[in-house]
């Protein structure tokens, strides 16, 4: 069962992950190529202050607060620059928040920091904490795209300028899926500090940060159950497909790849097509049966 | 009569051409203006300094006395502009009804974290099918933009800035682009809102149209003020003809 | 799934063919990198496991029954290596787990391990921190800053140097090193006169080259690993410095050689293999390796082979599958292999002498070796 | 003298840079599409170089063959992958393009080995005193010469020749080129060609300098080309140029003394988004 639970866990794990950056990138059309860093900052601030003995419940909303904090200044930031720009700021962002932590012993340098305390609740226990921040998110999310301000995200998403025109005040809005979405992958980072029990600054850069851009756009940029999908799946994928050993990343690539070329839109779109009553090509999405 | 917009000897530089040069503009409650002028005559400027995109180098500009000079492109929407854009930008996510209905929820989106807790989006789409149908678009509200032809992408533009209820309309070239019989009759809309009580400023290149529909003009070329009044008197002054007709002016 | 873990888990000894959970299999867990960054070490590691597994079952086995590898590709990653450590722990149900991967990834294993009482030895992976997870977790080469102190000797006392510039690779190998030979270069004469940085991507060295050479320094202490000090100390060379250039385990590949080129020659590296050794062990090993792979022998594939070798080893001792049993006779251990004769502190850390390779007429050889029991002495808690 | 040295050292590394960089700025200035697969033709780039230079002896054959297919392979490589995305969201020929990097890194692996290749013989590999103690690689001076002299070839055929005109026009407006009758299309491929060959010029003078290709050898270029196009202001050339040589003089000068703060990737991210802040369109931003 241990095993199981492992894979759950990080499966959760993951897709709180990917539904903090579904918040800015999916509902506010914020592309970032630098969330992995918030997960840092809140693996870092939890991994600190467990070792500082602080009870682990209690790391999560430092973990939250830190990460948006730091949300909040790189959106203030991100608000000057657009589209490609922002993109390539946020991915910055990442590089420079790994550059910084590798350069301070005060967070472990290169080395990182190791024996964090385990969670208290055990395995099991750990794991259900873990669904279950992820199951609150997702359910608050689904609830944001109801409301007025998912409303709003939509209309930035879609067009900023428009929407500044139509009376709203877009920095504002912005700034608060910034917020939200890097404190929520603060929480993330808290978890996974406590999951993996050890946080590098190799487990915060570009890689992770594209990896979480893809499960919410193989899931489908925007929808909540897709993204979720996604990064169950893509979370575990290398886990599931160890038999094809060598070509396990070309396959994981190779899988991206098809997705974008023949479902854009994501699972969820493919899943919109598949319903549908219209009939149309429906490519293979790699035939992940389990 | 009271005042709706003033812009007060307002210039623009652009490198070191002028695009807008000492231009005053006054409408007052009611109006409706037609804002003309050949290509470059810094028409879409003077739109831009009025919402607030382009920051003029002096001058000011008052919404119904308020200074708005330094005022954020939305907090001037908020104070009561609205614009129709020259070229159509429809949210394409977006049916036509949910385009204006957010226009229309402007007290629900007006502070970000409170627009968290409301859900409730019926009365706007009420609204929104009611603009939509002024705008004579009811049958299509449920259509996506990206289906639409060009015309009703434009209907669509005056009805979500309409469904912000301003004090003022600004229509950048709602004609353009559109078929005689289509121009004639967003014309006649024009006509009608105006005649309900909007006060509009338009800029148009279909003269036959602002001609038909406007009572006063006002004319501006190489950035400057050329006239401002009675249709028939403007367009019978000699500058605005040379203007147009490009003959001798320099 | 079940099938998906047969496949994956089989990589058998020579003339056996697969073996699926079958009583009279030993499973060993191993986890490696075979994709990403690290995967050309990951390679050679498995390599030489295997070879050790090969040669151990062809003696026989354990008391009759054979030795199987179970293998997961970590990419060198923390994240992949814990579900792969739940895996061979619950699924597979291995004995015993070797890391033939670096530091981060068996740095978030050995924890697991420790907790679920199964031996795990780390066969290269530098971090200090690893061995610290408990008492079910060896190492069988060295801490970086064993290996950095034996180079402050080195360059002190063997080589005369005294004013040192350190290249320091930033990661947690290099970084742990350059700690080594700070903590000891004082005791040698050594003074540092320049430190610089480069990532473990960086392959141009232009600006830190001409910085050392304005430096002056009489020897450069530059840690890395192949892929990195090859352009390193070609680049070196190509720009007139000519002082000895002190490298580490990281280059000890005859890949470094090909990249380097002539530039290799007369580099001086601490490791744990020596390619001269009279050890019959060791010979036979290079021979052996050499002949089943094609490739010349390296310092990880060495490591990986002791490190299996260890492990038989101490079940042959212990006579059971017991893993309590396992672990006392991993940690009495005294076996001679590849790498030298490894014994283990009370930490489970290697005791054991630091080989010190030169590059002559394009291959790795012999310079000498450093046996100071008191400087070599690796944490004991 | 050292400024002197890092100063020129710095040069070298701008001007890989720039031959990277001056295809992404081709691509994102005609499709608008952020070309992180453009990486992986750099690496296809040097392990042709390597494979022919080892099979013939003959370096400069090696380079002219490695820009010819590579060239191809670009063109391949946006009509399988890229055409079919154009009418997508940007983000989704991103991700396609980080898909077909990492893909590509993993054939490179499966095909050639992870311990990467390196030149029998490595040509170049001499080095001349400028003047005393200073020693520059001719591998070095190959680097800038060959940069600059493409970089000129480049002007010429843009300026001066009836392709250039019409692939100018292209970039400036696409609609208005069309309606003076230039094939878009073949503006495309010719924009593909030409960025992927000097990807593939650069692939070959990195084996060289570093005597070794690799699976990974991309994985740097694929991001900081595009911190350099974005730092030059996307699609502009000329930008483009500065960007490169200017981040590489200063990660030549941050190694060295700043090196203990940030590391390189980090000064040039660090650099990128201060100027991001002050001119939020780039060095030479706004318009083509």
């Amino acid at each position: 069962m241990s095993y199981e639970i492992t894979l759950m866990t990080t499966m959760a794990i993951s897709v709180l992950f990917a539904l903090s950056l579904n918040f800015i990138t999916g509902f506010c059309g914020q592309i970032s190529l630098g969330h992995a860093a918030f997960l840092g900052a809140g693996a870092y601030t939890s991994a600190m202050l467990s070792k500082a003995d602080v009870p682990f419940l209690f790391t999560i909303p430092a973990a939250a607060i830190c990460a948006a904090m730091l949300g909040a200044i790189i959106g203030l930031a991100s608000l000057r620059v657009r589209h490609d720009f922002l993109a390539i700021t946020t991915m910055g962002v990442g590089f420079l928040f790994v550059g910084i932590i590798r350069q301070q012993d005060f967070f472990g340098g290169e080395i990182g920091i190791a024996g964090i305390p385990s969670s208290g609740f055990g395995k099991g226990g750990f794991m259900l904490i873990c669904i279950a921040l992820a199951l609150t998110f997702a359910a608050f999310s689904l609830y944001v795209r109801r409301s007025w301000m998912g409303f709003v995200f939509k209309s930035i998403a879609d067009n900023e300028d428009v929407t500044r025109v139509l009376g709203i005040d877009v920095s504002r809005y912005k700034l608060i899926a910034f917020i939200i979405g890097t404190g929520t992958a603060g929480v993330a980072g808290a978890l996974y500090a406590h999951h993996f029990r050890f946080v590098g600054p190799d487990s915060f850069g570009f890689v992770e940060s594209i990896s979480v851009l893809a499960m919410v756009i193989v899931g489908g940029i925007g929808s909540v159950w897709g993204v979720i999908f996604a990064a169950a799946l893509l979370s575990v994928l290398p886990m599931l497909v160890q038999f094809i050993d060598d070509y396990k990343l070309l396959f994981y690539s190779g899988l991206l790849f098809a997705m974008m070329r023949f479902s854009p839109d994501g699972i969820a779109g493919l899943c919109t097509r598949l319903f549908s009553s219209i009939p149309r090509r429906v490519p293979d999405n790699g035939g992940n049966n389990r | 009569m009271t005042e709706i917009l003033h812009v007060r000897d307002v210039t623009v530089r652009f490198g070191g051409v002028y695009a807008v040069q000492n231009v005053d503009l006054r409408i007052n409650n009611g109006e409706l203006i037609g804002f003309i002028g050949p290509n470059g005559a810094g028409k879409t400027t003077l739109m831009r300094v009025i919402t607030g995109i382009v920051q003029p180098q002096s001058g000011r500009v008052f919404l119904q006395g308020v200074d708005i000079t330094d005022k954020a492109t939305h907090l001037r929407i908020r104070a009561g502009l609205a614009l129709a854009q020259q070229i159509v930008q429809p949210l394409r996510a977006l049916t036509l009804l949910d385009n204006v209905a957010i226009a229309c929820g402007s007290d629900k989106t007006r502070h970000a974290l409170k627009s968290m807790w409301v859900t409730d989006i019926r009365s706007e789409r009420a609204q929104a099918r009611e603009l939509l149908a002024r705008v004579g678009l009811s049958h299509v509200v449920d259509e996506l933009p990206g289906t639409m032809p060009l015309g009703y992408l434009k209907r669509l533009e005056v009805a979500r800035a309409l469904a912000l209820n301003p004090r003022l309309l600004l229509l950048d070239e709602p004609l353009a682009g559109l078929s005689q019989k289509e121009a004639a009759s967003l014309a006649d809309l024009i006509a009608t809102l105006n005649a309900d009580g909007q006060t509009i400023l338009l800029i148009e290149h279909n003269l036959r149209e602002v001609m038909r529909i406007c009572p006063t003009l006002y004319v501006q070329d190489n950035g400057k003020s050329l006239a401002f009044g009675k249709t028939d008197q403007v367009m019978s002054d000699p500058n605005v003809r040379n203007a147009y007709l490009g003959v001798g002016h320099a | 799934m079940k099938k998906a873990k047969i496949i994956s888990a089989v990589v058998m000894s020579g003339l056996l063919s697969i073996a699926t959970g079958h009583a009279s299999s030993i499973k060993i867990g191993f986890n490696v990198p075979l994709t990403g960054f690290a995967a050309a070490d990951g390679k050679s590691a498995l390599n030489g496991a295997e070879l050790a597994v090969e040669q151990a079952n062809a003696a026989g086995g354990i008391n009759g029954d054979s030795i199987v590898l179970v293998v997961y590709d970590d990419q060198a990653s923390p994240k992949e290596a814990v579900p792969i450590a739940q895996k061979l722990i619950e699924k597979d149900e291995v004995v015993a787990a070797i890391s033939g991967s670096y530091s981060g990834s068996t740095r978030a294993a050995a924890g697991i391990f420790q907790e679920a009482g199964v031996p795990y030895i780390a066969a290269y992976a530098v971090h200090p921190d690893i061995t610290r997870a408990g008492n079910y977790v060896f190492r069988t080469s060295f801490v970086g800053e064993v290996q950095g102190r034996a180079g402050a000797k080195l360059m002190g006392e063997t080589l005369g140097a005294k004013k040192v510039s350190v290249i320091t690779l930033k990661n947690d190998f290099g970084k742990s090193l350059a700690a080594g030979l700070k903590q000891a270069a004082s005791n040698y004469g050594i003074t540092i006169v320049s430190e610089y940085e480069y990532g473990i991507k960086d392959r141009q060295f232009g600006p830190i080259v001409s910085k050392v050479k304005s430096d002056k320094p009489d020897a450069i202490y530059a840690t890395g690993y192949f892929f990195t000090a090859g352009p390193l100390v070609s680049q070196l060379r190509a720009a007139g410095i000519t002082v000895p250039i002190i490298g580490q385990e990281g280059y000890d590949s005859q890949k470094f050689i090909d990249i380097a080129g002539a530039a290799a020659e007369g580099t001086i590296i601490t490791t744990s293999l020596n390619r001269d050794s009279a050890s019959i062990e060791t010979k036979n090993f290079i021979r052996e390796f050499e002949s089943k792979t094609g490739n010349k022998a390296d310092m990880v594939a060495a490591s990986a082979h002791t490190a299996v070798k260890v492990i038989v080893a101490a079940m042959r001792q212990s006579g059971s599958m017991d893993k309590a049993a396992l672990r006392n006779a991993i940690s009495a251990t005294s076996v001679v292999a590849a790498t030298g004769t490894i014994s283990f502190n009370a930490l489970g850390e290697v005791r054991k002498d630091v080989q010190v390779q030169i590059v002559k007429d394009g291959n790795w050889h012999e310079h000498s070796v450093i046996s100071d029991s008191k400087l070599l002495a690796p944490p004991n808690e | 003298m050292l400024y002197l040295e890092l100063f020129i050292q710095g040069l070298v590394q701008g001007s890989i840079y720039a031959l990277i960089a001056l295809g992404l700025t081709l691509v994102y200035g005609l499709l608008r599409i952020l070309h992180v697969a453009h990486a992986a033709l750099f690496t296809l780039g040097g392990y042709i170089g390597v494979i022919v230079t080892n099979a013939t002896g003959s370096f400069t054959l090696a380079m002219v063959v490695a820009m010819l297919v590579v060239g191809l392979a670009g063109m391949l490589m946006y009509k399988l992958a890229y055409e079919p995305l154009l009418s997508q969201p940007p983000y989704v020929s991103l991700i396609a393009s980080i898909a077909l990097f990492i893909a590509s890194e993993e054939i490179f692996r499966i095909a050639f080995g992870p311990y990467g290749l390196s030149y029998q013989t490595a040509p170049l590999q001499g080095h001349i005193e400028l003047f005393s103690g200073f020693y520059l690689k001719y591998a070095e001076i190959l680097v800038m010469g060959l940069s600059t002299i493409l970089m000129i070839a480049l002007a010429w055929l843009s300026m001066q020749t009836r392709t250039g005109v019409a692939w100018r026009a292209t970039v400036t407006d696409p609609d208005m080129a069309r309606a003076f009758g230039v094939k878009i299309q073949n503006v495309r491929y010719l924009n593909f060609f030409i960025g992927s060959s000097f990807a593939a010029a650069a692939g070959v003078l990195v084996a060289l300098l570093n005597n070794l290709v690799e699976p990974t050898m991309g994985s740097v270029a694929s991001y900081k080309a595009l911190a350099i196009i974005v730092l030059g202001g996307l699609g502009s050339i000329r930008g483009t140029l500065i960007a490169s040589l200017l981040l590489g003089v200063l990660e030549s000068f941050g190694t060295i003394y700043i090196g203990h703060l940030l590391d390189r990737d980090a000064i040039a991210f660090a650099f990128l988004i201060l100027v991001l802040m002050i001119r939020p369109q780039g060095l030479m931003g706004g318009k083509l």
